[in-house]
Order: C-alpha cells, then structure tokens, then sequence
C-alpha cells in the first residue's frame, strides 16, 4: 500500500514543488534543465514499452490469424527493418570530420538506407494524411456552418469574411470603397477582426487554461488529485 | 533569487492560498456550487449508447506525452469514462500516440475498473501503443474509426492539425463525439464537427471532478474525494478574483 | 460489379492512361538524377607539442593522398543530366538513380492510396497504414535512440565508449564518480557535471524502474517514475503558464486600452482607444463565461453571452485562417504528384 | 425529393472531389503560365520585412526551423525567403532546429539558398546549422542561461566554442533577432513565452507560422513578437516586398508562395460557396417546416 500509493504521492508532490520553486531560485534553476533531461531519456527509453506494446498486438493478431492479419505482417515487417537499418546506421558515411568514429555520421543523412525510408515512405505519408485536412474541413463547413443560433452565425459569418479576405478575391470585391471606409474593405476587416475579437477571445482562452493549469497542477502538488495514481483504485 | 519573478511568486501564493481556503470550505460542507457543463453530462448518454448498441467507445488522449498537463487531464477524465464504461458494460479502446501515455492509461483503466468493482472488465491490450508520429497514428485511429464505427469518440487532451481528420471521420460513422482541449487553435474544428466540446478552462474544471452529475454515476457517493476536487476547482475561481483584482488594480 | 467497383476501375484505368500518356510524350516522368561526388580526407599533422592522445583533425585532400574516401551521390535536377548528356554523352558523372526513382515511385503510390481513403477504405489505404505505422514508430525509436539516449545518457556515463564510436568531438570530463579523488571541488567544471551525471543518473534508475512492466511480477513500480513525471511536469507548466499567459496577457490587456500616441483629438483619442477597449470587454465577458463556481444570470449571464459571441468570433476567425494552410497543404502534394512524378508542370525549370 | 433534399443529403465524397479540382486547376495553370496574383501587403507581414531591414549588417540572427515536411507546403516558401533576405542583408545565419526533422530542412534551405546563390558565406563564419536538439522549451530555457551548453556541437560535429561565427555568443541574449519559421509545438509561442518575454526587449523576434497557429500569435504583436508571417499569404506578401526591395527577376523559387495563392482563391472560393450553399438549404428548408 505504502509503496503503491503514499511513496508515488509523495514522488510527485516533492518533485513538484522542487520544480515550482527552482524557477525562482538562481542557484537551483538547473533542476528545472535537468528535469527536462531526464524526461527526455525516460521517454526515450519508454520506446521499449511501446515497440513492445505493438509487438505483441501485431504478433497475436499474425498467430490468430484475425481478419486482415496480413496487414499486421506488414507492420511488422515495416517496423523491424526500419529499426534495424536505423539503428546499426546501414549505409552511413561516418561524419567528414570524424572518420575515424564508425558510427559519427548522422542516421538521417539523404541517401543512405534510413535517409531514404524518411524521405520516400515517412515524409509523404505524414505530408497526404495532413493534406487531408483540406477536404475535412470543405466538409466540415458545408455541414456545420448553419446559422441556426445568433452564436452560430457570428461564427458563419466571421469565417465567411477571413475567408474572402485573405485571398485577392477580398481586394477585388471590396477595392471601390473610398480611402475614409478602407476599414471596410475586406482585407483589412479580417485583420481587424483577428486583431480585436480574436485577440481578445484568445487572451480569454489562454488566461482561463493558465488558471486551469494551475489548479490541475496545485491539486496534484496538495495531493488532493490521486486519479493518475493507478493500480489501488481511487483514494 | 530572481527579483523579477517577485510578482509571478506572489500570484502562485495567492492562487496556492485561494485554492487551499476553498478546499478547507468545502471539507467543512460548504462546496461551491458549479454550472452544469453540458458536454459532462453527455458522458454517460454516449457510454450507455454504446452499450445498447453493442460497439466499442474510443478515446484519445491527444497526441503529447506526460509531460504535457493537457494529457495528465486527459488520463484523468480516461479514468471517468473508463468507470462508467466498466459500469455499462461497455468496451473502452484506448489507442495511444506515446508509450508514457499508454502506461498511466492503463493505470488510470485499472484503477477505473477497480472503482467500479469490475477488476475484470481491465484489458491491458485494449490500450495500445500505435506510433509517436503524429499523422502515423491518425492514419491508424482513423482507419479503425472506419472498420470498428464506435458510437462513442472522445477527444480529450492536446490535439493539433490531426483534430478536425478525427472528428470528421468520427461524425461520418455515426460517431456521439466529445472534445476536450486547451489548444485553443483546434477550437473550432471541435466546435464544428463535435456535439460537445469541452472549451479551454472547462476541460481542466471537468478533469477536476466537474458537477455532481459524474459523482451520482460514481454510484451516488457524495464522497470527500469529489468534494476536494471541487475545492481545488476554487482554485481557478480564485484565481479568477485576483484576476480581476489585479485587472482593476491596473486600471486604478 | 457493384457501383463502387466500378468507380475504382475507372479511377485506375484513367490513372493507367495518363501513366502511358506521360510516359511517351517529352521527357517523360517520374526520374531522379545524381551526381557524384567523392569525399577523401586525410589527417592533419598534429604539432610537435601536441599531448599524445589528442583527437586527430581531418581536412579534405587530393584524392591519391587520401587515407579514408568514400563516394557520395547528391540529386541534382533533370535538367543537369540532360545538359551532361549534350555535352558528353553516356557520361557517368550525372546518372539516373535507381533508387530514389524506385523511392519517388513508391511516394507516389503511398501518396494516391492515401487520397483513395477519401472515396472509400481500401486494401491499398490499409497496407499504407500498415506501412506507416511500422516505420514510423521504429523511426522514432531510432531518433530517440541516437538523438537523446546516446548523446546525453551514454554520453555522461559512459563518455569514453561514446567518443571512441559516435562523437570523437566530446569532452571527457576529468573526473569519475567512482574514484572521489578526482573531484575537484574548486574547479568550475565539477558542479555542472555533478548536475549532468545525477540527472542522467536518476534518469536511468527511473527508466529501469518503467521498464518493471515487462516482468510478471511487481509492475506497480512503474508508477514511480510516472509520479515522478506528473509531479515535475505540474510544477513547472503551473509556474510558466502563470507567467506567460496569465500575467502577462492580463498586463497586455490593460496596457493596450490607453493609446500612446501624442497630440490627439479627442475624437480621434478615442477611435484609437477603441480597439483595446474591445478588447478589454471581450476579455472580461469571455472569462464570465468561463466562471463556473456562478449561475450564468443576470449581469453574469449577460456578460457570458457576449463572451460566448467573442469566443465565437475568435473560432470562425481562426476557421478562417486554418483553411488557407490547409489548402497550401493540398497544393504541396499535388505540386508533388504533377511536377515531381508525372512532369506535367514545372515550375522552377528542374527539366529545361 | 427536391434538389435541395439531394444537396443536404449530398454525398460529403463530391465536395471532396470539388476540393481536389479546385486546388489541381490552378496548379496547372499557373504551372504551365508561370502568371502569379498581386498580393496587397498587410502590416504584420511588412513589419517583418522592416525587423530584418533594421538589423545592422553582420549581426547574428538565430533561424529556428520548428517545423517538419508534413508543414512544408505552407512553411518552406517563407524559410526560403526569411533566409535569402537574411543572406542579402548580409546577416550572419545560426540555424537549429527543436523538432527532428527540422535539421532536414535546414539543410535542404541552406543548400537551396546560400549554397547556390550566396556562394561566398563560409560555413562556420558566416553562417552554421547547429542542428536538432531534443528538449522542446527546456532547450530554449537553457539557450538564455548558457548557449553552448544548449547546442555543444554543431550538425557537422564541430565543437561550438571553435566556430567564428559563435565567438562572443554566451546566451541567446547576444542575438539581436530571432526568426522562428515554426508549425506548432515548440515554435513561436514557445519562444516568446520562455526566451523573448524573460529578455525585455534586448532581442527582436519575428516569426513565420502555418495559418493555423497564427491566431494565438496575434496577442504577442506587436509587444512581444515584431512581426508575423500569417500563413502562405504572409509568405506571398513578404515575398513581394523581398523581391522588390532586392530588385531583378527572381528567380523561380523565390516565387514559390506567390504561386502557391493560386490555389488558395480558388480553395476560398470553393468554401465560401459551400457555407452559402448549406445556409440556403437551411433557410429553404426550415422555412418549408414552418409551412
């Protein structure tokens, strides 16, 4: 029980007030550097938990035979080359200014056998599915921007406007206005819009998440959150 | 010492201190009162939905690690719905995008199924690793999105240019769709394409323990915990006073 | 043949067409080209009083003094290849490169059985995600591997492995935490690499601990570490965002309300005032919204429901926005399919 | 059923279709034309334009690229720029990189702008590429106490404290200008609240983002941030204004994003039409329930 539950409570409480206060003391600021160290090579090394997580779904589903486990295959096969050619760095030049350090060249350098996974396979894969967007949000707009409420068409409407505005479609609708109305011509309503009521709508949202930022964070260092704290159920 | 950081030390206290004299309140019964958030509410509705239909609820823990507080709120709310699922009966598939993520979800579930008295209902596998890059896991949770049509998504933690694929996938299956981030440049996509959407500081308030609404699911137990919770949700009405304190100040 | 299979039999037979069509017409499609280049570097002659074990410089020689050499291959434009041809042909200096041309190919096909999901999910769209999947979650295991674990935990381990195989460049530190004698105490270098060697350390103790999960018993142990994460991560994000988005948006917010110019009418005073002024409204109407602890009636509620009115300004405004990055998203990969693959645009004259 | 019942059940596939030709068109036009839209210069975009103007020549400026491909369609256009006017400024360039694949892309920008048109920069005096560094903001955080200890080697291995260009450098503090072309965490946010807000005004920052994150970027400016490029159309704009002030033809790439706003009005277009189109239906269609 006290391993389970009191010493991770404690872990986190200290290592959490540490952190807070380090940010104000000059001679303890490198604890908060140190931290983000550390992070970094916990998560590093939590790639084996993960590489294992996916090991076994993909393996069960191969020794099942579960529908589609060909494609399990697949990524098995994709992962296990991927990580043995990048991780042996196959095919690297060591670096021209250290030839004689065999593994001194970077794994990603254009050319060799993982530069050529990222650049033909892992780069156009996540650039396509991020394009997608373009089509979600078309979609997205014709079925979800309906003035139904006045809050709906405020959001319709400002939308309607950033969009015309930031194309020269804006400047050729809008380009008869006189000099004294060119705060109406559409390019410059959109940059207002944004610089005003967008300024302010963020401020707002970023002011209410410090705020909730912090009260997640002073729960959690007041050990009044416990939720995170797994295995022996809640306090 | 940093002198210049006088400021910031002294709202930490006010906000450590606000946050302390609600959480003495609301031990001695006096618990502030908080608004109904909707999109808390439809929890249950769409877990109980996906009971009666007899499909699985996905939720994602957005795409950052632990070290990211968005994704500790995320765990956090996991944890209710994993509760309530385990309650209804209902499957909870949990694909992650890092491997810490994974580990405290899976603790968060367990100890969910605990709560609910259902130890039985915690399937480690269900809550898997998929890929650190981001769009790799899209093209995943996606893809699943179209093969299993869960009637139940929740989108909560730190979302970026991935949060409008999703939601529109999940509205094409049929998907009751919650939303929950801080990020609020993927604000609107959850807006449009979601039927509730945690906004900002509420996503935090509603990982805090939110309305008595997810304590009456917890089994109808009033219990301390939820009551704490809700104190260290004056945290943020605190804050706010001296917020606005501050505000005036500056105007004076 | 159900509607569906008809669609995608005419989505191939087109894209067949137009692979033929390219592929006769003009320089054709879908090649790359390189150019050689040789690397041959020999060491420096160190001074005379040089300490003995210093690392060796390297600087680049003539090719028959070389100790160490090797050839590389940079892509160079089309263009390159056929003006190399003009002038000599069947050189081999610029070349066809099989295995980027392979590569483009395979982008190409990774990128369309991408699209296909739109239509409908697919055989091709489900072996890409296989694909992606395995690469991608290896990829960053090997970035994590060499671009984190090697250079800051090994590193300060274990220094001497690290700069014999990986970064002859790093510093051994002159003291060892298992030999006391050498710490200096005095020396300025010993606090930061006591700091850097009890970090990585800890981290390595922690890290063992997580890995716990992979034996049968005794798992919960993991949670340590993940307290010790949650515990740093509230600490610190509570302090900073406090800083940066609360204080200072609030100051922000105020200061913007009083104009700074000279010399105004009061007419025109208060036109310039106006946009902060706004601001300072929304800002406060927003953050009623936001109030929880408080019924939204009355003056609250009024005010929340022009703070919802700014929240829903803000979201279309930013809806706005979004779109155009999307689209130039869009225009990327298509840009790829039309100019890299096919060779029907080219914009920046790679072919001529 | 009626038209309007069709297009509220429209098959959401034809508007995916629309989307693709109404991007594709333009692309072919342009590409076989090479004809590109005049841009009207917004103030942000030009008060980047005028940071960099104001840098004294052979200052060091920092170029952070916190981006990776899947961004580059939006970003690339502009790093393209931001450096080849930094190069013409005559600007000594520090590139590094927060996220992984960023280094790629600072490479690939290097080779593509001072490589083929700024022959004569040195690399290691003139300009460097100190690579990735993992960390996110803690790398940024240390940047403002101790430089080299944020970036110890540089992405050719070479020790930091030996390079010419970096002589003098002790934090972040000794750069009088910031670029960050970044497409979301760690990027400009990152930078102004953990560097720029600590350094009260000592260094200038401008940033270029995808159109995305622009909007959170809008409270910073112009306190905290001296410019933004917001979006392709930014990177249109500032484009202009480089390739004006530098005078002659540019050369094709130095056009990428102006070309790249050809999509863009049609794609704009497209939308503005859908959102006309769904109201229609909806009015139409909540009017005949009342009947």
């Amino acid at each position: 029980m006290i391993a389970r539950r009191v010493v991770p409570m404690a872990i986190a409480i200290v290592a959490g007030l540490v952190m807070a206060v380090s940010y104000f003391v000059r001679s303890i600021e490198w604890m908060g550097e140190a931290a983000a160290d550390v992070f970094n090579v916990i998560a590093a090394i939590a790639f084996v938990l993960g590489a294992g997580s996916l090991l076994k779904a993909n393996l069960s589903a191969i020794s099942r035979r579960d529908r589609g486990w060909g494609y399990a295959a697949v990524t098995l096969a994709a992962f296990l080359i991927t990580l043995v050619v990048g991780m042996a760095k196959i095919g690297v030049n060591p670096s021209p200014d250290a030839p004689q350090a065999a593994w001194s060249g970077s794994q990603q350098t254009a050319g060799t056998p993982f530069g050529w996974i990222y650049e033909f396979i892992l780069s156009p894969l996540t650039a396509t599915m991020f394009a997608l967007l373009a089509f979600y949000v078309a979609s997205a707009a014709f079925r979800a921007f309906r003035a139904k409420n006045t809050a709906a068409v405020l959001l319709l409407v400002t939308a309607f406007v950033v969009l015309l505005g930031r194309t020269y479609a804006g400047v050729v609708l809008t380009d008869w206005m006189p000099a004294w109305a060119s705060g109406l011509r559409l390019e410059n309503l959109s940059s207002y819009v944004m610089a005003v009521f967008g300024t302010a709508g963020n401020r707002a949202i970023m002011i209410g998440i410090a705020l909730g930022v912090a009260a997640t964070g002073l729960r959690i260092l007041l050990g009044l959150d416990r939720s995170w704290l797994g295995g022996g159920g809640s306090a | 010492m940093h002198e210049e950081r006088i400021a910031l030390a002294a709202w930490m206290l006010g906000i450590a201190l606000a946050t302390i004299i609600f959480v003495m309140r609301s031990r001695r019964g006096k618990p502030p009162v908080i608004r109904r958030i909707a999109a808390l509410e439809a929890v249950d509705d769409a877990v109980g939905r996906a009971t009666e239909m007899g499909r699985p609820v996905l939720f994602v823990p957005g795409i950052m690690d632990m070290d990211d507080i968005q994704t500790v709120a995320g765990v956090t709310m996991l944890g209710r719905v994993a509760r309530t699922a385990a309650e209804y009966d209902a499957v909870v598939q949990v694909p992650t995008s890092r491997s810490l993520v994974m580990e405290a979800a899976r603790d968060a579930v367990q100890a969910a199924c605990l709560t609910a008295g259902r130890p039985e209902a915690y399937q480690a596998d269900r809550i898997h690793y998929v890929s650190d890059e981001q769009f790799a896991y899209v093209a995943h949770v996606t893809g699943a999105m179209i093969r299993e049509r869960p009637a139940a998504c929740f989108l909560m933690g730190s979302f970026y240019g991935e949060s409008l694929i999703l939601a529109e996938t999940g509205n094409s299956v049929g998907a009751i769709q919650i939303a929950g981030t801080g990020e609020s440049s993927q604000l609107p996509f959850f807006v449009a394409a979601c039927d509730y959407t945690l906004i900002g500081e509420e996503f935090f308030v509603a990982s805090a323990g939110g309305p008595a609404g997810l304590g009456a699911v917890a089994g109808c137990r009033e219990d301390l915990r939820d009551d704490v919770h809700r104190g260290g949700h004056g945290a943020g009405h605190g804050g706010r006073a001296l917020a606005r304190a501050g505000v005036a100040l500056r105007v004076a | 043949m159900t509607r569906q299979r008809l669609t995608w039999l005419v989505l191939v037979v087109l894209f067949a067409g137009l692979l033929a069509w390219r592929g006769f017409t003009g320089h054709g499609l879908g090649r790359v080209y390189v150019e050689r280049g040789e690397v041959s570097l020999a060491r420096e002659r160190a001074p005379a009083d040089a300490p003995a074990a210093s690392v060796p410089r390297w600087r680049s020689v003539p090719v028959e003094q070389a100790e160490v050499r090797w050839t590389t291959w940079s892509k160079v434009p089309p263009k390159a290849h056929f003006e190399a041809e003009a002038r000599d042909p069947g050189q081999d200096r610029v070349v066809l490169s099989w295995p980027r041309t392979i590569g483009l190919w395979v982008a190409a096909f990774l990128t369309l059985a991408i699209f296909s999901f739109l239509y409908a999910d697919n055989p091709a769209y489900r072996f890409t995600e296989a694909v992606v999947v395995g690469v991608s979650a290896a990829y960053w295991m090997v970035v994590g591997f060499w671009d984190v674990v090697v250079p800051k935990l090994l590193a300060t381990l274990m220094p001497e492995t690290v700069q014999a195989m990986v970064q002859p460049t790093l510093k051994i530190p002159q003291f060892s935490p298992w030999w006391p004698e050498t710490w200096d105490t005095a020396s300025d270098a010993f606090d930061p690499w006591l700091q850097q060697w009890g970090a990585m350390a800890l981290a390595l103790l922690l890290g063992l601990m997580l890995m716990w999960r992979l034996l049968p018993r005794g798992g919960w142990i993991a949670g340590w570490p993940l307290a010790f994460i949650v515990g740093v991560t509230a600490g610190r994000r509570m302090v900073t965002q406090v800083e940066s988005d609360l204080m200072e948006q609030a100051a922000s917010t105020m200061q913007s309300v009083v104009p700074t110019a000279q010399g105004l009418s009061a007419w025109d005073w208060a036109w310039a005032a106006l946009p902060g002024v706004l601001v300072l409204v929304g800002v406060v109407c927003c953050l009623c919204y936001f109030l929880f602890s408080v019924q939204h009636r009355g003056v609250v509620g009024g005010a929340a429901r022009v703070g919802v009115w700014y929240l829903m300004i803000t979201f279309g405004a930013a809806f706005g926005f979004t779109v155009m990055g999307r689209i130039a998203l869009l225009a990327d990969r298509v840009e790829f399919l039309f100019d890299d693959w096919l060779w029907i645009i080219d914009p920046n004259h790679l072919r001529g | 059923m009626s038209v309007l019942d069709r297009l509220d059940r429209l098959d959401r596939r034809w508007i995916f279709l629309a989307m693709f030709v109404a991007v594709a068109a333009p692309i072919l036009y342009i590409g076989v034309t090479g004809r590109t839209l005049p841009e009207k210069v917004t103030s942000t975009s030009r008060a980047v334009y005028e940071a960099i103007e104001a840098t004294p020549e052979g200052s060091r400026v920092l170029f952070a690229f916190d981006f990776d491909p899947a961004s580059a369609g939006e970003l690339q256009p502009m790093a393209t720029d931001l450096m080849r006017h930094c190069a013409a400024r005559k600007l000594r360039i520090v590139c590094i990189a927060l996220w992984p694949l960023g280094n790629n892309l600072a490479e690939e920008t290097i080779a593509n702008v001072i490589g083929a048109d700024f022959p004569h920069m040195r690399d290691g005096v003139d300009f460097v590429n100190l690579g990735f560094q993992s960390g996110q903001q803690q790398v940024m955080t240390v940047l403002t106490t101790n430089f080299r200890k944020g970036f110890p080697v540089d992405e050719r291995g070479r020790d930091t404290a030996d390079l010419p260009i970096l002589q003098g450098v002790k934090t972040v503090a000794d750069f009088p200008l910031l670029v960050d072309v970044g497409a979301g965490y760690p990027g400009a946010k990152e930078w102004v609240q953990y560097v720029v807000t600590g350094l009260k005004g000592s260094m200038r920052m401008v940033a270029g983002t995808t159109g995305v994150s622009t909007p959170q970027l809008f409270p910073y400016y112009p306190d905290q941030l001296a410019g933004i490029l917001a979006g392709i159309k930014g990177a249109a704009e500032y484009e202009m204004l480089v390739n004006e002030g530098l005078g002659g033809a540019p050369a094709a790439k130095y056009m990428e994003a102006q070309r790249r706003m050809g999509p863009q009005l049609s794609g704009h277009l497209l939308l503005v039409g859908l959102i006309v189109l769904g109201n229609v239906i909806h009015f139409r269609r909540s009017r005949g329930g009342q009947a």
